[in-house]
């Protein structure tokens, strides 16, 4: 699907302060509503954008728990439909693996 | 806090019994059951202590996704209790941050 | 935007990686009105994808002069000067040989170091373990390079951005620049894909790879070629080291970073299946990024314990002699370019970005870089086979 | 490398089916999956399964769990189990983590049936412990034994807030409510029904404000929201409780199958762009159950069919023709399961009227329960002399156990599955309890409105422990959970073809026969 950029140059408004800006959105990294919603304000708008600007997703679970709560949250502030948004990228290894055990691969030998 | 005997299911079938430490106290719970389970029959809910704000934390998915219920075990950080199968005499400790507080061990 | 409509700034910049956005922001400071041109969405291409290191103990000659106007002012510049943290610290670095052949190569920097007014302090194993005891037994010496620094390459290149931004500098999105055309033999005007026109008297390229095509569609080019490197970062854990430290021929590196977790990467030379639709988020073959993490815990064995939690990886514009190119092209007035940063352009992006400005602002200039041409690379000597330059 | 015919990704209902497909077409065929058991959800999923008996209904998920790993294993499928895939590369090669190492595989085919996680929502204090997945809750309390709480507050009346509410009260957990912002009950009425009546509460139109508690959950503030979903200012209440369960719906695992580029789409969750047949944008990789689109268990098998006859083709180990003739069937068994108020074209949806043009009741939809005055517009509700059957089923979804359970034709649901059950006129039953048994939603009750004069008796499904012997007092509790009267246990049946669901007959007053319908034991 192509996903719609929002027009930089085009200007959101200035950035209010809400009463549940604090609330904890990505579990892993405790960034909260409001830090996402100033980021959106800080230019960022994609959801690449915020996870490198904030560390939101990039914690531990790699934004499986808050993928979908930051999208909604982005999406309001720049006034479009979250399904316009694309979610962060998904990367290997799509569960934390030890070192070690990442180290020894096989596969070669059938 | 353990489902005795379940109308559906019956009895589960569990491993052997094993003893366990918690930060230093010795708990018991099932071979192989995911060390979560064992610290929730024992009544243990707090997994850890998050590193920016010190916020309590537990089981959340019970899957291994979410990667709330990390805890230190035998020394290893952020092990994902919930999918983790409890062995006899593992050390599991509150995490605290990035690590377990001085003094838990045994 | 209507396709006939033509937008008009002073200064064009193509790619807003983190060397575009820094010119972008030193010339937005400058008063100067700037529009970027990004194929893709602000800062996805090899800007963050690299280990944040400004590794001066392997830079060439001809780079250093910008490496060391990076670390000593505009690094710290940009620390004070931007809205977030980019995490800049003067780590200083341990770059290790594994073999005396090695070590006795890499002492061959020395005189070079001195002159640049660098620190560099060699060491063999056992000194570099009683200082550093996780390093491998293996290890036959070190380098410890005092102007080695890292900084956070998403928040850099971010923070530039979102500054440029704030400052007054265009943005935008998914605008391909395929050409770039003359008026009166000066650089006039970008063309992007969908035909969109923007019009100034100054262009610059600071587009990675895509720098050949937009040279080339003015009858300029760089010899230069694609290679894939690999990143993959740890979960957090307590504090181990806070030098950035670098393998031996290998080149595979790694630094904690402030907030706990380790970056590390490299290049496994191996970039097969790059077919036609086969894209490059994360690497493309299975066994790239194993043989990286197996090479590192090699050096640090006390990574073996570490859960790797992300891996992905990029392109390389990578040249003949893999060191960079920039200039204000002679050719072409108002055509300015930097690119073929070979694997190791972010250390140097910030200094890179504030000379483009410098160029283009016409004052005098910071670092020297006239070593750093375009039109150095010439064939082989045809008859011995080694390397010429112009 | 090592290449297999057909990988296929995720142990569950999709990914077991679609692997015994490539496996019979003579696929060398591997399976992995990340858990230490297969059946993904099914393992959990301890209640009855809707649909007709081609689509193993009123067969419990647990066992159908089973039975597929048995067909699995005999058709040759190779299954992989704690072998977690961290990551699928260009060229159809994936690499597994193996507990000690990782190993890389390629394929002609991959079928990625990685199924969903639980959506969450944050609210204040939705980081405490005590607030999980009700996912999480299930996981916890059918596959550990562990109760998840003591006190619970489900968010969410999706079909899977009900099940689960249903099953921490099988656990032995105490539920304090159940939450929905949205003003109306989002899953099978008849599931909400069998909740309700134990006498939990339903707050539809509310929400959560706060988990409050400083180690743990200790109280639970909720709200009524107005139609923008805002909390209307001084209807906030606060409940005890020590655990709060987020049912709010599921999102597609759609990480792995994002890695190969194949081209997404949005349907209220990022999904592939499959065709019909569960084909992505790339050639060779494929994808099936809930990580394309989330449906019910039952619909995910049959998807895995689907596509391990696409992936068999695609690779040529089936000609067209077979294709052909074995999917058709398939999509007719699909189509039965997508029909009905709740089928997929249907969401979002308010309906108001059934197929047989009957009002849906609002009651239902509100509170969770059935009025009694509602009751007699459904074709299953008779009132009759002696023993009868009482359906109370009352939406139209694609269910049929009722009708194959009775030995002696009682109940008829008619020409589409979907249609509600009736019970015929002239049909004389025996009081042998096997619909009440059958019965996915726990609907059917057997009444006798009149025994002697001043008693009547009520025969109804119970799947609790402990079981009430014959002799038992208690109180007779209404569809709202209500005691209403007095009540005798006079015969409790269970027997092995009845599977675990108990059926019990009380002695109610004769006036009460028509409005008991659970029993709870004076203590």
């Amino acid at each position: 699907m192509e996903y719609k950029v929002f027009d930089r140059t085009k200007p959101i408004g200035e950035f209010t302060a809400q009463p549940d800006d604090d609330l904890i959105i990505c579990r892993c990294e405790e960034i909260t509503k409001g830090e996402i919603r100033k980021a959106v304000y800080d230019g960022m708008y994609t959801i690449n954008e915020i996870k490198r600007y904030l560390r939101a997703g990039m914690g531990l679970c790699q934004g499986l728990t808050c993928g979908r709560n930051v999208k909604d949250i982005v999406a309001r502030e720049l006034g479009i439909s979250p399904a316009e948004l694309e979610e962060a990228t998904p990367r290997p290894p799509a569960r934390p693996v030890t070192a070690k055990v990442y180290a020894d691969c096989r596969g070669e030998e059938d | 806090m353990r489902i005795a005997k379940h109308p559906i299911l019956g009895e589960y079938e569990k491993g052997r019994k094993v003893k366990f430490y918690f930060d230093g106290k010795e708990m018991e719970g099932y071979e192989d059951e995911p060390i979560a389970a064992a610290l929730r029959a024992a009544g243990v809910t707090t997994h850890r202590h998050t590193r920016r704000n010190g916020r309590p934390r537990g089981i959340f998915c019970a899957i291994g996704r979410c990667t709330d219920c990390v805890m230190v075990v035998d020394g290893e950080i952020n092990v994902r209790t919930c999918i983790t199968p409890l062995k006899e005499g593992m050390r599991v400790q509150t995490q605290y941050g990035l690590s377990a507080k001085e003094g838990t061990e045994e | 935007m209507s396709s006939k409509e033509v937008r008009k700034s002073d200064i064009i910049i193509i790619g807003s990686g983190a060397v575009g956005n820094a010119a972008a922001y030193f010339l937005s400071s400058a008063g100067r009105s700037v529009t970027v041109l990004e194929k893709d969405t602000v800062g996805n291409g090899s800007s963050v994808r690299n280990g944040g290191q400004n590794k001066m103990n392997t830079r060439g000659e001809p780079e250093l002069s910008l490496g060391m106007y990076g670390v000593t002012e505009i690094w710290p510049r940009l620390q004070k000067e931007l809205d977030v943290d980019i995490e800049f610290r003067k780590t200083g670095g341990y770059r290790n040989a594994l073999t005396d052949d090695e070590m006795e190569n890499m002492q061959k920097f020395w005189p070079i170091a001195k002159k640049y007014g660098m620190h560099i302090e060699y060491m063999d194993g056992t000194e570099l373990r009683k200082r550093v005891p996780q390093f491998s037994e293996r290890i036959a010496g070190a380098a410890h390079c005092e102007e080695d620094t890292w900084s956070n390459p998403l928040k850099t290149t971010l923070g530039l951005y979102s500054k440029a931004r704030a400052l007054g500098a265009k943005y935008y999105d998914h605008e391909k620049a395929v050409s770039i055309e003359t008026v009166k033999g000066r650089a006039k005007r970008v063309v992007t894909e969908c035909g969109h026109i923007y019009e100034a008297d100054k262009i610059c390229i600071t587009a990675c790879f895509g720098s050949r095509a937009l040279l080339n569609s003015v009858s300029l080019d760089v010899p230069f070629t694609h290679a894939l490197c690999e990143i993959f970062v740890t979960e957090p854990v307590p504090r181990i080291l806070d030098e950035i430290f670098i393998g031996s021929k290998g080149g595979y590196y790694g630094t904690q970073t402030i907030h706990g977790s380790i970056v590390m990467g490299g290049g496994s030379r191996i970039g097969a299946f790059q077919r036609e639709g086969n894209h490059v988020e994360f690497t493309l073959t299975p066994d790239n990024v194993p043989s990286g993490i197996k090479g590192l815990t090699d050096l640090f064995p006390s990574l073996e314990n570490i859960k790797i939690v992300r891996s992905w990886s990029g392109w390389h514009d990578r040249t003949p002699d893999d060191m960079c190119c920039i200039e204000a092209i002679d050719e072409i007035p108002g055509l300015y370019a930097a690119c073929g940063f070979s694997g190791h352009g972010f250390g140097i992006s910030a200094p890179v970005g504030k000379v483009l400005s410098e160029l283009m602002l016409e004052q005098p200039l910071g670092a020297d870089i006239s070593k750093l041409k375009f039109n150095r690379f010439m064939p082989i000597d045809a008859f011995t086979g080694d390397d010429r330059k112009r | 490398m090592k290449r297999y015919d057909l990988i296929v990704i995720g142990a569950g209902p999709a990914g077991l089916s679609a692997a015994i497909e490539g496996a019979k077409a003579g696929m060398r065929t591997a399976l992995f999956d990340e858990n230490e058991k297969p059946g993904g959800q099914l393992f959990k999923q301890i209640h009855k399964f809707f649909g007709s008996k081609e689509h193993k209904a009123k067969i419990r998920g647990i066992n159908i769990g089973g039975e597929l790993l048995k067909e699995a294993e005999t058709a040759g499928v190779e299954v992989h189990l704690s072998s977690t895939v961290i990551g699928i590369y260009p060229e159809k090669c994936i690499s597994v983590n193996r507990g000690d190492h990782i190993e890389n595989y390629r394929a002609e085919a991959i079928i990625v049936a990685t199924g969903a996680a639980e959506r969450m929502i944050p609210f204040k204090g939705w980081d405490l412990p005590g607030v999980l997945g009700a996912g999480a809750a299930q996981t916890m309390m059918n596959l550990h034994g562990v109760m998840p709480g003591n006190k619970i507050v489900m968010m969410g009346t999706g079909n899977v807030g009900l099940v689960v509410s249903f099953q921490l009260l099988q656990a032995g957990c105490q539920v304090e409510a159940l939450i929905d912002a949205a003003p109306r009950v989002g899953g099978y009425g008849v599931h909400a029904a069998k909740v309700a009546r134990t006498g939990v509460p339903f707050y539809l139109s509310h929400t959560i404000v706060e988990a409050k508690g400083t180690d743990h959950v200790e109280s639970v503030v909720i709200g009524q929201v107005d139609e923008k979903f805002r909390i209307i200012p001084g209807t906030e209440k606060e409940m005890e409780a020590d655990t709060v369960c987020v049912a709010v719906g599921l999102n597609p695992m759609s990480q792995l199958v994002r890695m190969t580029g194949c081209e997404m789409k949005e349907v209220g969750g990022l999904v592939p762009a499959c065709d019909e047949y569960g084909a992505t944008s790339i050639p060779g990789i494929f994808a099936a159950g809930d990580v394309s689109g989330i449906e019910e268990a039952s619909s995910a098998m049959i998807e895995g069919h689907i596509t391990g006859l696409a992936a068999a083709k695609y690779a040529g180990w089936i000609e067209e023709d077979t294709f052909k003739t074995q999917v058709e069937e398939r999509t007719a068994s699909l189509e039965k399961l997508r029909q009905g108020m709740f089928a997929p074209q249907n969401k979002g949806k308010k309906i108001e009227k059934t197929d047989e043009g009957l009002p849906v009741s609002a009651s239902l939809l509100e509170r969770g329960y059935m009025d009694a005055n509602e009751m007699e517009t459904y074709p299953g509700v008779v009132k009759k002399e002696g023993v009868h059957p009482v359906i109370e089923c009352s939406q139209n979804i694609p269910c049929d156990p009722c009708q194959e359970a009775c030995p002696f034709g009682c109940i008829k649901v008619g020409e589409r599955i979907t249609d509600l059950p009736a019970v015929t006129e002239d049909s004389v039953c025996k009081n042998c309890g096997a619909c009440v048994a059958a019965c996915p939603g726990q609907a059917i009750f057997l009444v006798n409105e009149d025994e002697d004069g001043t008693y009547g008796t009520v025969t109804l499904p119970y799947e609790f422990l402990p079981l009430p012997q014959a002799g038992d007092r208690g109180k007779g509790l209404d569809r709202s959970g209500r005691p209403v009267c007095d009540a005798e246990v006079v015969k409790v049946q269970d027997t092995n073809a009845f599977d675990k669901t108990a059926v019990l007959t009380m002695r109610v007053p004769r006036e009460y026969a028509m409005t008991a319908r659970f029993f709870k034991k004076e203590v």
